[in-house]
């Protein structure tokens, strides 16, 4: 087996460049997909310390679950909203919703 | 036994609370109710000084009751030397003021609401032992003062009201700092002002600390006094704030500084006060002079007698410096005569507002013939205000200048300097209003109506009879400043 | 030869990855964002999660993926490939990013002490088991929580008539 | 094991679900949808009965998921209390769309249960999951006008910035499970001051990752950038709600994860707490002054009450906690009746700016009254109850030495006295431009009295809340 | 023997309340009101005088105020000073107070006259029985007030509404200095009662000195001694019986009265009797040379009295203790009816410019009699009462070895002599220069003239050696003895020195002979201008005091305004500026909040890391 600190250290990078997906794309839609990448990040990390942890219990697992299903409840919720600020006549890019500053 | 003191404060609040379940419609019955409840309020005082044992240094008529157990807050009310004088002095200012509130025609429920509820602050705030009860009845007179000021003031009345306000609560707050370091520093935590006084004077507080809580509360009550560098807010309140308030304002809340200094500062910070007994010396000069020299250069007759008040309260900043009976005895004893003569002041300046509606001095002129009461008034409280002996505001000032003396020689030299300034000004003042050839402009104005006469007469007769015999006054004092000073180790 | 297959697939993750972020086209975008994923439920079978791996192949790349592609086609047809699909602060971003990174790098260095003691891996009976003992108030709270989502969905998707 | 003890101990969370049902079943049916906001409002009576039932149950339920300690006790009472009043406004609320009523109290019902989780739960996958449900909730009645521009752009920033922080608590939380192996907090604060081989610079990335999804919560200064924007362009009801449900939710966590967790490990997390504090007043209040929107105002006051209690946290004492938790339940009765005033006097004037609030004491006289009386118990002027909790905060700053920061407390109040009485001026000191009638329909107005007399009894007799409050953290 | 001492002020104190609470009742009847109460002081006084010299003395009626540990009591001082002041004062009261009836007939405020009349002279004789400082210093102010309310008493002219603010400014001045010299004695001594002043003089050294010249100050303010004169011929603007009674007679004496009543204090440095003289000799011989070139009638008289007032300063300063006090009581009397006869001729000619009088002589036989009298008794003719005292003066500078002061009075003399009968060659002699038709006074002012020109001639012979100086052993002070004996070659020098005023007086103003060369006039043109302008001391106070000081406030308003304010308003400014430039930060842009939640995040991060680990 690949020692653990492999792993974290590509959930570390799918993190960052999550992050760096979220605070540069101008399209939500883009933005949406960067948070699912930092989702997966932490669902990798949670099964990995899961698997190479020597208790028997199954949290890790059972919470990547979990992970996924909000991960999923999230992405229905967000696009709902991005369509509907979309109808109102607005884009769908970012640096556009500027209707309320200073 | 009938809670006296407690009376004096709910009284005022239950009168508020009439006034505002009163109909709409009946909106003018308010006055009436208010001028009741200060009247009562009034006699109230007037019975605690015939009821006030005159040879007890210690506090009479106490009320104490648990408030909030957890934060060890007490319901503490007492009245003693200190108190008494400006309680008494608060209630009869409060109902001549009310008495004078005839000039307010509109929104009358609700300035009789609010005019009460100051009533219980200030008299909340001269009675409160509790540092956190002192410090609540402190803030509650700032709501009521911003309205008053805001609703009904002249053409600036919003700054001037929004920058009263900031200003004390900007002290104030400090000082609830102070409050709070000096809870935290007793033994056993307390906030009660008597306790705190035997803990500072067994040592509870090093001199460090006390200079630093001293300077905390400090501030707070110099904005209130005012004292030179935080005195910019008189003028701009007074010259906006309609005639009765800013009898109130002159008349009682410049007096809660001074007291404040009596009753926290001085027994709680012993040495933190005598190490700043030279500032104060000099602040008072500064005050004195100062003050003296702006109010000659003012066209404004009330900005005058606002700068005059401040030159005034400098003779109280001397008697704080002087620590010595005689300086105590002169400052507190100003204070009173200073709230009787500039409330009177305030009063004549309404009265010739009402009927000119303007306060510029040099729109009037040769007054003396036109209105002779009036000018009758007017002389008589000028030259109670400059300082002339057989008047009350003589004996303040002298036995001011007379304790400082002690101490400061050359600085108090200086302060009569003021003395001169100060004739200067108000006979100037005299002069420009009363003497010389009539105004044709004024002349249609009525003499002092019979109200007018009615609110300024008792406030001559006290000026005049406490100036002739000032025993009636400085007895009430005496005992408790005696145990005051003996608190800050001061022989005599 | 273990190693091996994990390299390559943390090398897949890392460069669909990559890409899912910098591509011009969101399209092209939500396809690499699928590969990602794939290559993740991949990572999942090789860390014994095969039940994992499953579901995140099925809800994840089958519903999530399906979800963006509907996003997309409703709101794309007005934007043309040629608009540049990153803003001004994509350089002072990416520093952050990269600063970000090496913290987490600097900290796991020092944590993670190498490969722990191998247990057996999971079996689906015990996760079964856990989910509905242990963990069973995540489990009914998540059904709310979904239950919120769809509403949530209805009432703001619906286009009143 | 048998779970009925634990299930005795989510009862009012139950009911609360129930209701939820209940109102969504409501939306359905035309007859039932008048109706549906008195029915959530005694579901949430009937949840309250069930509270002192679950506060005698046993200190862990759900297999240590839950945690049934004074933090979880005091706090699910102030959920349920601003969930009622809530509740109440919006049922006043005339801008309401008619047609979806329902789901509008499912949603807050919903979101009520899910904050009543995350306050009560000592297990971070449970809060995890807790503190997701509440956001996705408040990106959903964020954006729930959906016709009006302004609240589905703060539901798209508001989603787009909640996903990002609550992705990145996930992280953190995944990193502190790799740490310690498990998720129980109880275990974690343990191992934290026992277990050697933790690396605790690890655990302070991680602790420092898990606080970026709670400072979202609670509007802390790095993490308050959305609260302006979404509260100004959500409906009002829900920015009442968002101001004080999961603002107390985050602080609840602060207090729960770090003053009473991770301070053990990190000596310098109150002087770091302080700052920030110091931090989140000072641009709450700076940034609320020159402010022309009235909710907006409202945000900027609400972010500077954040860092008010932040200081509170950093104090890191017992007295501390006491402080923040009495001032939050006070915090909540002011901010209620703010907005229910601002409600009330959006439903006639229609206009959220300031200037047009002129002269409101003819046209209103008795919710000018109340806002006034509201925004100076914010400001902390002593008769209100405002007063009393700020001098809570204050002494219990000044008891662990933190004087620099009763300091800043103090002159931060100042400040904000400012724009407090820049509000009442314009409402009393200026002449109404146009009279219009005060249309306050019944449940409005009865949650703006009980609100204003409970902010009027509090100040001058906090015993009751006081009291129990100090009974449960056993303090004098 | 009943005290009765502290009943004097009392009835003029009631003659004024009586006027002011019924004066629009009475109208007529004020007047008589307040004569009948001066009169019955009078009479106690004299009953008190009586008692004195069977042995009474001075009193305590009970404390007024404690100053700490010392009490400040409502003392009543009887002694020859006080009770000669008592005499004076009421006696001059009493029928300057007559003579004003006929003189304010028909005025408008004619009862409010008299109520301040009836006050002046309740304060006059309190301040002159007051056993204390402070108590002197009250009744010293009240006196101060009447005079301000009596001078601006035609308050419709803006002349005599100024005339009153310099009068009580200018006092006012003095009496800081007076009431600094309260300050230093009581923080020196610990005791403020004229009892004891003897043996505390010996006690404390040169700090008394001090207080000696600060309480001269006060007096100089009083009695208009140089610096502080500027005010005394304003002071005429008022009614001429108040100018009579308060500018010549009684208040202006006050000043000398408390250098004398403080005398002990004076005698404990030589310095302090050296500077009293100096200022005396030169009010002196200032107002002398000024009173030679003034047209009007009230203001010459005016000078007259700064310069007699100097004299009696230089009497005092020179050891002449007797001599200054018993000038002081004779000018009373000559000074007095001078400023009644002045009235009187103003009365019937309306206007006070002496050169449009002339030959009043034949048309007012009693005015212009009596006037004479004066005039002879004031320029020290030899059987009339000013040269007894004028001599006294003399002798006493002389023999006291004060020979240049000596010559100044002398000067004094000659020059007092010369302006007093250029001003009856001008008015009453000499052809009549307009067509004024002047009347004589009627009786109720013709008949007080008569008394006071009776004691003008005779009050001298009371200190004069035939009675061998009964006046200076009754008002007590030691050395009186000393300048005692007749010294018959000082008395024939002050006679030439008077009858050569007289005799230059009369050959230029009557017989009309330029004395002087060509050359020298256009000199003394000069000198005559400087005269007339006053030295241009007005201007110079002005100038030099009163602008700066109006200006400086003007400034020091400016600067409340501009820095004081400004510093709150500042303050205010400053936060409104920092809000307005955080507020950009709030782009709106999510991505921007984001961003700067990551930055927040590595920033604490990296301090946190640095704080914890110093890694």
């Amino acid at each position: 087996m690949i020692p653990l600190s492999y792993i974290v250290a590509l959930s570390a990078f799918l993190f960052c460049v999550g992050v760096f997906g979220v605070l540069t794309r101008r399209n939500a839609i883009g933005i949406l997909m960067s948070v699912e990448l930092i989702l997966n990040a932490a669902n990798i990390n949670l099964v990995a310390f899961n698997r190479y942890s020597n208790g028997t219990d199954a949290l890790g697992q059972v919470f990547s679950l979990f992970v996924i299903a909000i991960a999923a409840a999230g992405s229905v919720v967000g696009l709902v909203l991005i369509i509907a600020i979309y109808r109102n006549g607005k884009s769908i890019f970012v640096d556009k919703y500027d209707l309320m500053k200073w | 036994m009938f809670p006296v003191l407690s009376s004096l404060i709910f009284l005022p609040l239950l009168g508020a609370l009439a006034i505002l379940f009163l109909p709409r419609e009946r909106e003018d019955l308010s006055r009436p109710c208010a001028l009741i409840t200060t009247g009562t309020v009034l006699a109230v005082s007037a019975a605690l000084i015939f009821g006030f044992d005159r040879t007890a240094p210690g506090m009479q008529f106490a009320e104490r009751s648990l408030w909030i157990p957890q934060l060890n807050v007490w319901y503490f009310l007492g009245v003693d030397g200190i108190s008494i004088g400006l309680v008494f002095l608060t209630a009869l200012l409060g109902f001549l003021a009310c008495l004078a509130s005839n000039e307010i025609r509109d929104r009358l429920k609700e300035y009789y609401v609010l005019y009460l509820l100051l009533m219980a602050g200030m008299l909340g705030t001269f009675l409160a032992l509790d540092l956190v009860l002192f410090y609540v009845f402190w803030e509650v007179v700032l709501i009521p003062m911003y309205f008053l000021i805001g609703i009904w003031g002249g053409p600036r009345k919003e700054y001037a009201a929004i920058k009263f306000f900031l200003y004390t609560l900007a002290g104030s707050v400090v000082m609830l700092v102070g409050i709070l370091i000096a809870y935290f520093t007793t033994k056993p935590h307390t906030f009660n002002m008597l306790e705190l006084a035997a803990a500072a004077s067994n040592g509870a507080f090093d001199p460090q600390l006390q200079m630093w809580l001293f300077l905390a509360f400090y501030l707070a009550f110099a904005i209130k006094i005012p004292v030179f560098p935080f005195h910019t807010w008189l003028p701009d309140a007074h010259v906006e704030a309609p005639t009765p308030i800013s009898v109130l304002l002159a008349g009682v809340l410049l007096k809660m500084g001074g007291y404040g200094i009596f009753r926290i500062c001085l027994p709680i910070f012993p040495q933190g006060s005598a190490s700043f007994a030279t500032a104060f010396a000099v602040l008072g000069v500064i005050n004195i002079v100062y003050g003296a020299g702006v109010a000659m250069a003012q066209s404004d007759f009330k900005k005058m007698i606002a700068y005059s008040s401040v030159s005034h309260m400098g003779f109280v900043m001397l008697g704080f410096a002087s620590m010595n009976s005689i300086g105590f005895n002169g400052a507190l004893l100003e204070m009173f005569n200073h709230g009787i003569i500039t409330g009177a002041m305030f009063l004549l300046v309404g009265v010739l507002y009402k009927r000119a509606h303007t306060r510029e001095m040099d729109k009037f002129g040769g007054l003396s013939a036109q209105t002779p009461l009036y000018a009758f008034f007017l002389t008589i409280c000028s030259l109670a205000s400059l300082g002339l002996p057989g008047l009350s505001g003589f004996v303040g000032e002298f036995l001011s200048l007379m304790g400082a003396y002690q101490g400061f020689p050359v600085i108090t030299a200086l302060s009569l300097f003021g003395l001169i300034v100060t004739a200067g000004y108000f006979l100037f003042m005299i002069q420009r209003v009363l003497l010389g050839p009539l105004n044709p402009d004024c002349r249609y104005y009525k003499d002092v109506s019979p109200l007018e006469t009615l609110t300024l007469a008792p406030l001559v007769i006290i000026f005049v009879v406490v100036g002739f015999w000032p025993a009636l006054v400085l007895d009430l004092q005496k005992p408790t400043l005696g145990m005051l000073l003996s608190l800050l180790g001061v022989t005599s | 030869m273990a190693e091996l297959v994990f390299f390559v697939i943390a090398a897949a993750i890392c460069f669909f990855a990559v890409l899912v972020v910098t591509s011009h086209d969101i399209f092209h975008s939500s396809v690499w964002l699928a590969m990602t994923l794939l290559s993740v439920a991949g990572l999942y079978f090789y860390l014994d999660a095969p039940f994992l791996g499953v579901i995140q192949v099925l809800v994840y790349v089958g519903g999530i993926i399906t979800l963006f592609v509907f996003a997309i086609k409703l709101t794309a047809h007005i934007g043309d490939k040629s608009i540049v699909q990153t803003n001004r602060q994509t350089i002072f971003a990416g520093l952050c990013c990269l600063i970000l990174f090496a913290l987490l790098m600097n900290m796991l260095q020092h944590s993670c002490h190498g490969p722990f003691p191998h247990s057996e891996p999971i079996s689906l009976k015990q996760l079964g088991q856990s989910l509905v003992s242990v963990y069973v108030l995540p489990f009914e709270f998540i059904s709310l929580l979904l239950l919120a989502a769809m509403v949530g969905a209805i009432a703001i998707g619906r286009d009143k008539k | 094991m048998n779970l009925n003890p634990s299930l005795n101990f989510i009862s009012p969370e139950m009911v609360l679900t129930l209701f939820a049902m209940l109102a969504l079943f409501g939306s359905v049916s035309s007859r039932l949808k008048h109706s549906i906001g008195l029915l959530s409002f005694m579901g949430v009576a009937a949840s309250a009965v069930f509270l002192p039932l679950s506060f005698r149950c046993g200190q862990f339920s759900f297999y240590g998921m839950l945690i049934n300690d004074p933090f979880s006790v005091f706090f699910r009472s102030i959920l349920i209390v601003a969930s009622a009043f809530t509740i109440l406004l919006s049922m006043g609320y005339s801008e309401r769309e008619e047609e979806n009523g329902g789901e509008f109290y499912f949603f807050i019902l919903a979101l009520t249960v899910s904050m009543m989780l995350a306050v009560s739960s000592s297990n971070l996958l449970m809060i995890y999951l807790a503190v997701e449900a509440v956001s996705l909730i408040s990106y959903i009645l964020a954006g729930y006008h959906k016709k009006n521009p302004f609240s589905s752009e703060a539901g798209v920033k508001y989603f787009l910035f909640g996903a990002f922080s609550t992705g990145v608590m996930l992280y953190g939380i995944s990193l502190i499970y790799g740490l310690f192996g498990t998720l129980d907090l109880g275990v974690i604060f343990r191992g934290l001051t026992t277990a050697s081989y933790v690396d605790p610079a690890a655990v302070l990335v991680a602790a420092l990752l898990i606080l970026v999804g709670i400072g979202f919560k609670s509007a802390v200064v790095p993490f308050h950038m959305w609260a302006p924007d979404v509260y100004q362009g959500a409906p009002t009801p829900v920015t009442a709600l968002f101001s004080v449900g999961p603002k107390a939710v985050g602080f609840a966590l602060l207090l729960r994860v770090f003053t009473f967790g991770f301070h053990s490990a990190f000596t310098h997390w109150g002087t770091l707490a302080g700052f920030l504090a110091i931090l989140t007043m000072t641009v709450g209040n700076v940034l609320a002054l020159r402010q022309s929107n009235i909710k907006r105002i409202l945000a900027f006051s609400s972010i500077a009450h954040a860092g008010y209690l932040l200081a509170g946290v950093a104090v890191g004492t017992v007295a501390g906690a006491q402080a923040v938790m009495y001032y939050l339940f006070i915090y909540t009765l002011m901010n209620l009746a703010a907005f229910g005033a601002v409600i009330a006097i959006g439903n006639a004037l229609h206009s959220e700016t300031v200037e047009d609030y002129a002269g409101l004491y003819r046209q209103a006289p008795f919710t000018a009254v109340i806002l006034t009386v509201a925004l100076l118990s914010l400001a902390g002027i002593p008769p209100l109850a405002g007063f009393i909790a700020k001098f809570l905060l204050l002494s219990a700053a000044v008891e662990s030495d933190l004087v620099t920061l009763a300091v800043a407390i103090s002159l931060n109040s100042v400040i904000a006295l400012y724009y407090y009485v820049r509000i009442v001026k314009y409402m009393f000191l200026h002449e109404p431009a146009k009279s219009t009638t005060m249309p306050t329909t019944t449940s409005l107005s009865l949650a703006l009295v009980v609100l204003t007399i409970a902010i009027f009894i509090l100040g001058v007799w906090p015993q009751p809340v006081l009291g129990w409050l100090s009974g449960l953290l056993r303090l004098s | 023997m009943v005290n009765v001492a502290h009943l004097i002020p009392l009835f003029p104190f009631l003659a004024f309340l009586i006027n002011i609470a019924f004066g629009g009742k009475l109208k007529n009847a004020c007047g008589p009101v307040s004569v009948a109460a001066s009169a019955i002081s009078f009479v106690l006084a004299l009953f008190v005088y009586q008692g004195f010299r069977s042995g009474g003395g001075s009193y305590s009626l009970g404390t007024w105020l404690s100053l700490g540990d010392t009490p400040l009591n409502f003392g009543v001082m009887v002694d020859g000073l006080s009770i000669m002041m008592l005499l004076v004062v009421t006696f001059i009261g009493t029928l300057i107070q007559i003579y004003s009836i006929g003189y304010m007939q028909g005025d408008p405020r004619f009862s409010r006259y008299f109520a301040y009349i009836s006050l002046f002279m309740a304060s006059m004789l309190g301040l002159v029985i007051a056993d204390n400082f402070v108590m002197l210093y009250i009744f010293w102010e009240g006196v101060g007030l009447c005079s301000y309310l009596l001078i601006s008493f035609w308050f419709e002219k803006p002349a005599a509404a100024r005339a009153g603010l310099k009068a009580f400014v200018t006092t006012r001045i003095g009496d800081t200095g007076l009431f600094l010299g309260i300050l230093l004695l009581f923080f020196t001594t610990k005791t403020l009662s004229f009892h004891d002043l003897q043996q505390i003089s010996e006690g404390h050294g040169t700090v008394l000195a001090i207080v000696a010249v600060l309480v001269f100050i006060g007096a100089a303010g009083k009695s208009a001694q140089f610096p502080l004169h500027v005010w005394l011929p304003d002071a005429m603007e008022g009614p001429t019986p108040v100018s009579a009674l308060i500018h010549a007679a009684t208040m202006v004496a006050a000043g000398v009265y408390l250098v004398a009543r403080t005398y002990p204090l004076f005698l404990v440095d030589p310095f302090a009797l050296q500077t009293v003289a100096v200022i005396g000799g030169i009010s002196a011989l200032l107002a002398a040379s000024i009173a030679t070139v003034n047209n009007d009638i009230k203001r010459v008289l005016a000078y007259s009295t700064v310069s007699q007032l100097g004299l009696m300063m230089l009497g005092l300063g020179v050891g002449g203790y007797a001599a200054g006090t018993f000038h002081l009581m004779t000018h009373a009397f000559f000074k007095a009816l001078l400023f009644l006869c002045a009235g009187s001729v103003i009365h019937a000619v309306h206007t006070q410019d002496i050169w449009k009088m002339g030959g009043l002589f034949s048309k007012m036989r009693v005015t212009a009699t009596t006037f004479l009298i004066g005039t002879l008794a004031i320029a020290g003719v030899p059987p009339l009462a000013g040269f007894w005292s004028k001599d006294e003066i003399l002798s006493a500078a002389y023999q006291n070895g004060h020979t240049v002061l000596f010559g100044v009075a002398v000067l004094t003399s000659f020059l007092t002599a010369f302006y007093m009968s250029r001003l009856i060659f001008v008015v009453l002699f000499g052809k009549p220069r307009s067509n004024l038709h002047p009347h004589e006074s009627p009786a109720t002012m013709t008949v007080p003239l008569m008394i006071l020109a009776v004691f003008a001639a005779l009050v001298g012979f009371v200190g004069s050696p035939l009675a061998h100086h009964a006046f200076q052993g009754f008002v007590g002070g030691g050395e009186s003895s000393a300048a005692s004996q007749a010294n018959g070659g000082m008395m024939i020098l002050s006679t030439v020195i008077s009858l050569a005023g007289i005799g230059l007086a009369y050959l230029i103003y009557i017989l009309n002979v330029n004395v002087l060369p060509a050359g020298m006039l256009s000199r003394l043109n000069g000198l005559h201008q400087l005269l007339l302008n006053k030295y241009y001391i007005d201007e110079i106070y002005d100038a030099f005091l009163v602008q700066p000081f109006l200006g400086l406030c003007r400034i020091s308003y400016k600067i409340d305004l501009g820095v004081v304010d400004d510093l709150v308003n500042g303050v205010a400014r400053f936060v409104a500026a920092l809000s307005e430039f955080l507020r950009p930060m709030q782009t709106g842009l999510v991505q921007n909040y984001l961003l700067v939640q990551i930055v927040g995040l590595i920033i604490l991060i990296l301090t946190l890391g640095k704080l914890c680990f110093r890694y």
